[in-house]
């Protein structure tokens, strides 16, 4: 079941960006961009969890799990020491994203040439 | 020009095989299953036993495992798909009303499916009588850490 | 000058704009979407039996699990970013490639192999974010205002 | 001699004595393969960018077109040309090594014809005896400089057009055997307005009509004068904006005889969207295609306008409208040539 509903949620939340870049013109940064913003605020009405709980991959491989984990580690850190957790604790949970990223980019390009 | 040929094609089929896994779902009626764990043991699962008697009637779930040593109480259940945004919501009703209802301290309850494949061995081990005291409390300890990791 | 010519737009402006409007090739509109529904799915899907994986497999639970799987999707990003199909897949998929973690990756990982030619400090090094860094930005500025927001609501709304 | 406000006429009709014409994978694979005298089958050329990928591309198609010419390097005066990357830097080290003057030139994709118009202006007006005029573009460096990293895979849309890889030459002389240039009218820069990067046709098409009506009422010659009117990178959606635009002015041109050379080098079925652009697009198909067709007598005269947007990555971020420019040359079957 899970299954299924991490294809269609997925599925879902792409052809938003779809219609975002499609219909409203908008570069993919600025699709990305907006995903992201969106997932935080989502989370921060207390909406994404639930979304993760019934779709799984569904709701976190797409990029508004970005913005829905950076408000969670930013909320984690902030119940523990107060508003300077808020700062501190941002990348606590998204850390993974963004090093994986960095990582294969520095041996993507150790590895590959542009193939034009 | 490969990918054109792929992507469509396996598009049809996850497409196929995800509406028969909706029409294979039935409602549940049915109690939760579980299983009921021998009392005769070094460690007394009469609690974990109680607790799932309870629980046989909440219709939300469609199964329950537990497993207690003498201070805290680990349970994990699942529910059905179409719930589960309501999950988080349960699971705090569910930890709140076995709470009062026994009157025991410590209640853990996890729906992670690390945490119920884990108890479900655990469940196992009790049964086959494969672990002692000391085993199941360090093991137990080893789960509800586990279901409480955040990264 | 510059700003006034913005402001207004002459006769022949507005026809000419009116004709190209009627002669560009409209963006098939329907049909990018279901494929991006289905690529897009169709990634997520991998994800689960990525992150399906590790549960069973390893001693990652659901909450864990979802780092590992995001990196391991961002390593076979790489490799199709580098023998050169995730640029393909995204011409056919559109937003169905590019809103998954997959491409944000691959913004990262092509900027990377596309400016290795000026160098690792100054090319990949100064380059890679080119693409992705907004995205990281205004992520990390909207957690930042939504979770003060939702601080200052509960401890001292008592909500 | 100067012909109302922009128009050039030539009378001593400045010869193009030969033609250098080189491309990659992708217009080998295309439909006029055998305009190109060398074709490269990958991007790199060997080299370690894109760029000098480029400048290699431009040296070949320089060496070619001497090559076929009946005179010596050393006789050439002035080298008139530029590209699409920053500076112009690949035509300048493909010059480097050389003994010419160099003069560099940027109107984005109407470079070839503003190359060929001041080269044959030279010639004609005795600054010279041998000028050669060329432009190059590589795909995968113009596209990393105007756009996003080559393997980022964002959706172009349906009017976005392919940079073409490759570059051409082409030497100018005030005798020899070869099509002859008649005529050319430099372009004004027209903006409409179009704020659009991925679609440069539409953006281009005001510009081209713009100076083929100037072209036509300085000269003071029908649209049927010429054989065939042949744009450099207007593709799909540019082509029929501008016929629509000059129908509008009350110009008539039929169909058949309003060529692209956008359109005119790849397949159907290649994945370039609405045809080709970039500087070497109207060069190979004026210098490689078209020039051939005059010599084999298939047409005697055509006109040939490419064009330009002349915008950057910057004015575009910055909301910036996209600035168009056109130069038409008229080449006719000429000297020795039946």
């Amino acid at each position: 079941m899970i299954f299924f509903w991490a294809f269609v949620v997925g599925g879902i939340i792409c052809v938003i960006g779809q219609i975002l870049m499609d219909v409203f013109k908008l570069t993919p940064a600025h699709t990305l961009t907006t995903f992201v913003v969106f997932g935080a605020i989502l989370d921060g009405l207390g909406l994404y969890e639930p979304l993760i709980d019934f779709a799984g991959a569904g709701a976190t491989v797409p990029i508004t799990s970005f913005g829905n984990s950076l408000v969670h580690g930013a909320m984690a850190e902030a119940e523990e020491h107060g508003l300077i957790g808020v700062v501190t604790g941002m990348f606590e949970v998204t850390s993974s994203g963004i090093s994986a990223a960095i990582i294969f980019g520095v041996i993507g390009a150790l590895l590959f040439k542009p193939k034009g | 020009m490969i990918i054109k040929k792929v992507i469509p094609i396996s598009m049809i089929l996850f497409f196929l095989i995800g509406c028969q896994a909706t029409s294979m779902e039935q409602p549940n009626d049915e109690e939760p299953s579980y299983t009921k764990l021998s009392t005769q043991n070094e460690f007394d699962q009469q609690l974990s036993n109680q607790v799932k008697e309870y629980l046989k009637d909440n219709k939300d779930l469609t199964s329950v495992q537990a497993v207690n040593d003498e201070e805290k109480i680990l349970i994990t259940f699942e529910i059905p798909h179409m719930k589960r945004f309501k999950l988080a919501d349960i699971r705090k009703e569910l930890k709140k009303d076995i709470k009062e209802k026994f009157q025991i301290k410590k209640v853990e309850v996890s729906t992670d499916q690390k945490v119920i494949l884990e108890l479900d061995k655990l469940e196992e081990e009790i049964q086959d009588k494969s672990v002692n005291k000391n085993e199941l409390k360090k093991e137990l300890k080893r789960i509800i850490k586990l279901s409480k990791k955040q990264t | 000058m510059a700003k006034e010519k913005n402001q207004r737009k002459s006769p022949d402006e507005t026809q000419y704009q009116a004709i190209q409007q009627e002669k560009e090739i409209k963006r098939p509109i329907i049909q990018n979407c279901i494929k991006a529904f289905f690529v897009g799915g169709l990634i997520c899907l991998i994800g689960q039996v990525i992150t399906t994986f590790y549960i069973y497999f390893f001693d990652f639970t659901e909450q864990t699990a979802g780092n590992p799987t995001v990196a391991t999707i961002i390593f076979i990003t790489m490799l199709l970013t580098g023998f050169g199909l995730y640029d393909k897949i995204g011409q056919f998929s559109g937003a169905g490639s590019a809103v998954p973690v997959t491409g944000f990756g691959n913004s990262v990982i092509s900027s990377a192999i596309e400016h290795r030619t000026e160098g690792f400090i100054l090319g990949v090094g100064a380059n890679m974010f080119k693409l992705a860094g907004p995205v990281i930005v205004y992520g990390v500025f909207a957690a930042f205002v939504i979770a003060i927001i939702k601080t200052i609501l509960m401890k001292w709304m008592g909500l | 001699m100067l012909l109302g406000k922009r128009t050039w006429n030539f009378p001593n009709k400045p010869v193009i004595i030969s033609t250098g014409t080189v491309g990659g994978p992708l217009e080998k694979e295309g439909k006029i393969p055998d305009a190109f005298d060398v074709l490269y089958d990958e991007n790199w050329l060997e080299q370690n960018s894109f760029e000098q990928a480029q400048q290699v591309l431009l040296e070949e198609a320089i060496d070619q077109a001497i090559k076929k010419s009946s005179i010596q390097e050393e006789q050439v005066e002035f080298f008139l040309g530029g590209d699409l990357i920053n500076q112009i830097t690949p035509t300048t080290f493909a010059i480097n090594s050389k003994d010419f003057g160099y003069m560099g030139l940027f109107n984005a994709c109407a470079t070839s014809t503003e190359g060929l118009a001041l080269a044959a202006h030279m010639v004609d007006s005795n600054a010279a005896n041998f000028v050669l005029t060329g432009t190059s573009s590589h795909n995968a460096a113009t596209e990393r400089q105007y756009r996003y990293p080559t393997e980022y895979g964002s959706q172009k849309p349906p009017t976005a057009q392919w940079t073409v890889t490759g570059a051409g030459c082409a030497l100018v002389a005030k005798q020899g055997t070869g099509p002859v240039i008649t005529s050319a009218t430099i372009g004004k820069v027209v903006d409409m307005g179009m704020t659009d990067p991925f679609n440069m046709g539409g953006a281009m098409a005001p510009a081209a009509v713009d100076t083929i009506m100037t072209h036509l009422k300085e000269r003071n010659v029908p649209p049927s004068y010429y054989d065939l009117i042949i744009t450099g990178d207007l593709g799909k959606v540019g082509r029929e904006a501008s016929l629509e635009l000059l129908n509008q002015k009350g110009i008539h041109i039929s169909q058949d005889k309003f060529i692209d050379c956008g359109l005119s080098i790849y397949k159907n079925d290649q994945p370039v969207l609405a045809g080709g652009s970039g500087a070497a697009c109207s060069t190979v198909g004026i210098y490689g295609h078209f020039l051939q067709k005059i010599i084999k007598g298939k047409v005697n005269r055509i006109l040939a306008v490419a064009t330009g947007a002349l915008h950057s990555p910057l004015t575009v971020q910055q909301k910036g409208t996209i600035p168009c420019i056109a130069h038409a040359v008229s080449i006719e079957s000429g000297s020795g040539l039946s």
